[in-house]
């Protein structure tokens, strides 16, 4: 298994997956540079967190015309797995390699703090090894996570099972829109229909170790790290 | 009788705006090398109810000054139309 | 060029709008030896500013310890460093940016967070956690929403960005601040301890190099702008206000990064306040050389800036750095990867002066040595206030202590709820604070923020603290027991100190009973960081908070940054569980009997602040403080949490919420009243930390807290779904659920500011 | 020559405006009751080199189209002027 962590100028979540890939996971992954035009022979890339190009107009909107951004597409077309964490997914939207688009947060305000997220199939790649657990905490730090689609599209995408992971309120509910942001269908993972393409507003990255993962199951987290346990098993059955 | 107030609140020139600048930058990159500047503000559509011109064109400088624009860092103008119904 | 006079007639007039006295300015013409130029005039104004000269603190602040066996870098650089083990050390300052931020609360805070950052990473060093310390007035008063909630959105804004994780703060609210907000930014970096950079202009010949954002005509000296003696009708010449682009900076961190990593930098400053003026004169003064700049080479991105302007403008993100000669191209290579410029726009030279040339002029020629030597230093007349005496005067009888049971329990419902005590989560979740994913303790986890760092099980832990009613009543106390409560917060994750920045927040001190607020909070913190053994390595002073007569009480914020040995064993403040036992390392009724001196029940619940608060007990707060690191340390107890603001019945109730995240938690305790019950619920004494363990352990911890002779009383049980304080007949002086407590606590913040839900 | 192009983005109808019914709220809340609805876009200045307007406009289309707007949220529209000179 290989992986590429793609460094946007502003992406500063970078060194946070290559880290997890790479120390936690024990994946050979490496960074590459936006002003790349190929990519390394690898099996999985991801989209890291964090501003770039500053979020200027919208996130992710400058980022998805840089350089190495037609290899990623490439990569996406032949069927191989792309993954945008938070600012990544966003610039997957704007890049329209998924559905929908990412809207500043209903109340206008950043947001950092642990949600909980219901899984809603195995299906995928990034879910298959959640396994019994329906429920997964792990932190979202966004200000533009508000999911908009329209309803033919939304419609689309529930009827494909696109819909990975949706956000549960305090009353273990999904609502019709998110209080976290106001994400439509509570809307926080997603899928393109071929299912090697993924993209989600939550950060897996900062809950795959004990140290950092903060309280959740009367215990220390590492749900996070189960998302990137599917795609790397994928990868691997796929060779 | 109501107006629909349009509004624009823009960066002070001289006022640094960054987000204009990565746009410009941006564009630059995408191949329109002629942009020579761009300045990014707000564009805001206010419907308001009433009927008389003067007192809506009071009401909406006073919305600008205390809400709509920042005026340290933001200059505003804006446009009154009448319309013709409440919506 | 239209309209600029590099050489005018220097009037008084313009000397007094440049804020130099007429002794200040004799004193320009004797380093001069002639009359200045306007750009020398701006230039000797801005190097002898309060800001930047340190004229009336300087004197008081040579008393501060700066020493001792971990520091590898004290105050006079752009942070201090202090070595953290394994080859690796930690550089850190907190810098105030209180008047931007009153005029402009999202830009103000946005630009000071990115001044503090630049100023730890021309150390060298990566930022890896902020703190903030923040001051607001009242609630209710009609600008304080929109400050709060601008200033916050500004440090989220730019902290949030850079990907530098905002690990903690505190937040007051009092109508000193009214009219002068406070806004002190901190941030810590990592970097090799072999490896600190600093500001020296060395080398006769190296290129002195710009990199970073175009000048602009932000932020200069209003005053003097404002003056049309030089240029008349000149509308949009004014000065503006400073816009933060921390896109553009992290670029500039990152790219600066890479340049350490070569051998191309010999020296480098960022260009905070007074910009290029501060960089040159002090990267020269330092190395005893002396620099040419080429004022036609800057990037600049106003039409039309004089040399003038281009002196003293603060645009942010630019940084001045000294390479060495005939690697220029290198520099810039590494700079135009990350798409920034780096300019070439002087040179090192052993004039010993600065020499400014702009369009084939020299605008400015003055020697540095002097200009630094010959500053003004004041020695400010000072004296206790008139009213001293009866602030200090603390009536208690128009003050109803509350009747066990449903009253109490009423008035802790809303003591949670008050502005000073609520949950600060509205603030915190704005802020990433796990970005870069090495946050262990989180804001609200516990009273410290823990860090990892590489290699090891070794982290940092942070925390800032000022109470500025006690200073109020009391400065040198005031700022003791701030420096001791830091510490306090650090034992509590089981960190033991290594080192201080502060940041001192003062009115006029040409108010002889400001000035002596200043001098009695400094000998204070000096006090203290001796008994403490946390030397301060570096600090900031921002005087001149007022607003007409009114001057912000006396606020020197400080920052304690300790070392956890193994942060698996960080401690935290939620029970998380039922069933242990709870212990409080301390007495629970002081010397004073409990004080309510300058007391958050008094001050948020009756609207009033007196009192004489104690003096630190040092031999106590080291005994309370060890013994408890050492509990956490060796793992036997998980929870502890320090007794501040609110005293013992708010940190019990803390301690049932705990953080985001963790399951609440009932408490049952016994306590025995000596005198009042608000006294004993709610009193402020310092030297108290309740800790939490499994019953098994109880010998154990009595073994330690022996050793340490601190006092022991074991109070109760953790369990159930209240919060029970009873007296030694078994009477409930207060009972409540804690889901009630919790709900009024919560939001209790954004309740009071107004912001809905 | 060169063109100043002034270009209006807003959200779609069909888009919820948070933004836009917050600054409603905060008007009412301010006294101005008049006020029925808000409505938040973006207001963009892009100065453009060049002398032939049919294709500065052809270029403000397709900057708009590519990168100004995300068209699955946003409408936009703009007004081209010619500038006497490149500032
Ligand atoms: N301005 C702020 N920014 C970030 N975190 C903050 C801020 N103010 C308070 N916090 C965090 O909220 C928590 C509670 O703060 P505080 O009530 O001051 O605690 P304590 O009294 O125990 O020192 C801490 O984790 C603190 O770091
Ligand atoms: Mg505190």
């Amino acid at each position: 298994m290989k992986a590429a962590v793609v460094v946007l100028p502003g992406s500063n979540c970078d060194h946070d997956c290559l880290h997890v890939l790479r120390d936690v996971l024990g994946v050979d992954a490496r960074f590459v540079w936006h002003k790349e035009r190929e990519l390394p022979p690898v099996d999985l890339v991801v989209l890291p967190g964090g501003f770039s190009y500053g979020d200027a107009l919208r996130a992710g909107a400058i980022a998805r015309f840089a350089p190495i951004m037609e290899a990623v597409a490439a990569h996406a077309r032949r069927g191989a797995l792309v993954f945008g964490i938070c600012n990544g997914f966003q610039i997957l939207a704007e890049a329209g390699l998924l559905p929908g688009a990412l809207l500043r947060n209903r109340d206008q305000h950043f947001v950092c703090q642990d949600v909980r997220l219901q899984v809603e199939h195995v299906e995928s790649a990034l879910t298959r090894t959640t396994g019994g657990r329906h429920i997964l905490t792990m932190p979202v730090a966004h200000g533009e996570g508000r999911y908009h689609i329209d309803a033919e599209g939304l419609r689309r995408m529930e009827g494909q099972g696109q819909v990975l992971l949706r956000y549960l309120e305090d009353d273990d509910r999904v609502g019709e829109v998110a209080g976290i942001n106001g994400s439509l269908a509570g809307i926080a993972g997603i899928m393109n229909a071929e299912g090697n393409v993924f993209g989600m507003m939550p950060h897996p990255e900062r809950a795959a170790e004990p140290l950092v993962g903060g309280p959740a199951h009367g215990g220390s987290n590492t749900d996070g790290r189960l998302l990137f346990e599917g795609l790397l098993h994928d990868a691997e059955s796929a060779r | 009788m109501a107006f629909l107030a349009r509004i624009y609140v823009t960066p002070r020139a001289d006022v640094l705006d960054p987000q204009g600048n990565a746009v410009a930058h941006g564009l630059h990159s995408l191949g329109f090398g002629e942009v020579t500047e761009v300045r990014i503000g707000r564009y805001l559509e206010v419907r308001i109810g009433g009927s008389d011109r003067a007192a809506a064109t009071e009401q909406v400088t006073a919305m600008c000054e205390r809400l709509l624009a920042n005026t340290v860092v933001e200059d505003f103008r804006f446009e009154l139309d009448a319309l013709a119904s409440d919506r | 060029m239209k309209g600029y006079v590099n050489h005018v007639p220097i009037s008084d007039a313009l000397v007094a709008e440049h804020g130099l006295s007429p002794d200040e300015y004799q004193r320009v013409l004797e380093v001069l030896g002639r009359e200045p130029t306007l750009t020398e005039l701006g230039i000797f104004s801005v190097m002898w500013s309060e800001h930047c000269s340190y004229k009336s603190s300087r004197k008081h602040l040579g008393g501060l310890p700066t020493s001792g066996p971990r520091v590898l870098q004290g105050p006079g650089e752009n942070a201090g460093v202090v070595d953290v083990g394994g080859g690796w050390a930690v550089a850190f300052k907190m810098e105030s940016h209180n008047h931007p931020s009153f005029i402009e609360p999202y830009q103000g805070a946005a630009t000071g967070v990115g001044g503090i950052m630049r100023d730890v990473f021309t150390m060298g060093a990566r930022p890896i956690a902020s703190l903030n310390s923040l001051r607001f007035g009242r609630v209710d008063h009609p600008r304080t929403p929109y400050l709060v909630g601008g200033v916050v959105a500004g440090i989220g804004g730019y902290g949030n960005c850079m990907g530098v994780p905002t690990v903690g703060g505190e937040v007051t609210f009092d109508p000193s601040y009214d009219g002068n907000i406070l806004v002190n930014a901190f941030n810590l970096g990592l970097l090799r301890a072999d490896r600190i950079f600093r500001g020296y202009a060395t080398g006769v010949g190296n290129p002195v190099i710009y990199v970073g954002a175009k000048t602009g005509r932000d932020g200069i000296h209003g005053a003097t702008m404002a003056s049309d003696t030089f240029d008349e009708g000149s509308e949009q010449k004014r000065p503006t206000v400073q816009v933060g682009d921390p896109f553009t900076e992290k670029l500039l961190l990152e790219a600066c990064l890479e340049l350490f990593a070569t051998d191309l930098v010999i020296g480098i400053q960022d260009m905070g306040a007074a910009g290029l003026t501060s960089s040159s004169f002090e990267m020269a003064s330092r190395a005893g050389t002396g620099l040419d700049l080429d004022l036609d080479a800057v990037p600049q991105r106003a039409a039309d800036l004089d040399p003038y302007e281009m002196m003293l403008s603060e645009s942010q993100e630019r940084m001045l750095l000294v390479a060495r000669a005939g690697r220029e191209a290198e520099v810039a290579e590494i700079f135009r990867k990350w798409d920034l410029d780096a300019v070439v726009v002087g040179r090192v030279t052993d004039t010993g002066r600065v020499v400014v040339t702009w369009r084939g002029e020299t605008a400015a020629d003055i020697p540095v040595d002097p200009i630094t030597e010959l500053a003004p230093r004041y020695d400010r007349p000072h004296h206790p206030p008139a009213d001293l005496e009866s602030r200090w005067r603390l009536d208690l009888s128009a003050v109803a202590d509350p009747a066990p049971g449903d009253e109490a329990s009423a008035r802790l419902t809303a003591l949670l709820a008050a502005p000073n005590v609520a949950s600060r989560q509205w603030i915190y979740r704005q802020y990433d604070h796990s970005v870069r994913v090495g946050t262990v303790r989180r804001p609200g986890d516990a009273d410290a923020a823990v860090i990892r760092l590489p290699d090891g099980d070794r982290g940092v832990a942070l925390t800032v603290d000022c109470n500025p009613r006690l200073c109020w009543l009391d400065p040198l106390r005031g700022a003791a027991l701030a420096i001791v409560e830091c510490c306090r917060n650090l034992a509590c994750v089981g960190a033991e100190p290594l080192g201080t920045t502060d940041c001192l927040n003062f009115g006029n001190p040409e108010r002889p009973e400001i000035m002596w607020e200043l001098v009695q909070a400094i000998e204070g913190i000096g006090l203290a960081c001796r008994e403490m053994e946390c030397p301060v390595v570096s600090g900031n002073v921002s005087l001149y908070n007022e607003t007409g007569a009114t001057a912000v009480k006396p606020t020197p914020s400080v920052a304690v940054v300790g070392l956890v040995e193994d942060v698996h064993r960080a401690g935290c403040t939620a029970f998380g569980r039922d069933d242990l036992e709870v212990a409080l390392l301390g007495v629970l009724e002081g010397p004073e009997g409990g004080s309510l001196a300058g007391s958050v029940l008094l001050s948020d619940l009756e609207g009033r602040c007196a009192g004489r608060p104690a003096a630190p007990d040092f031999a106590r707060e080291r005994a309370v403080q060890g013994a408890c690191r050492e509990l956490v340390r060796t793992g036997t107890v998980a929870s502890a949490h320090d007794l501040s603001e609110g005293g013992l019945a708010v940190a019990l109730a803390e301690m049932c919420f705990g953080g985001p995240g963790y399951p609440q938690v009932g408490v049952s305790v016994h306590i025995h009243p000596r005198a009042r019950l608000d006294q004993a619920l709610f009193g402020e004494d310092g030297g108290r930390i309740l800790i939490a363990y499994a019953l098994d352990d109880r010998a154990l911890v009595q073994a330690v807290a022996a050793r340490y002779e601190a006092p022991l009383a074991i109070l109760g049980l953790t369990g159930g779904d209240h919060l029970r304080i009873t007296d030694h007949r078994g009477h409930a002086l207060v009972d409540a659920p804690i889901a009630t407590l919790h709900e009024a606590w919560r939001f209790g913040l954004e309740r009071a500011l107004g912001y809905g839900e």
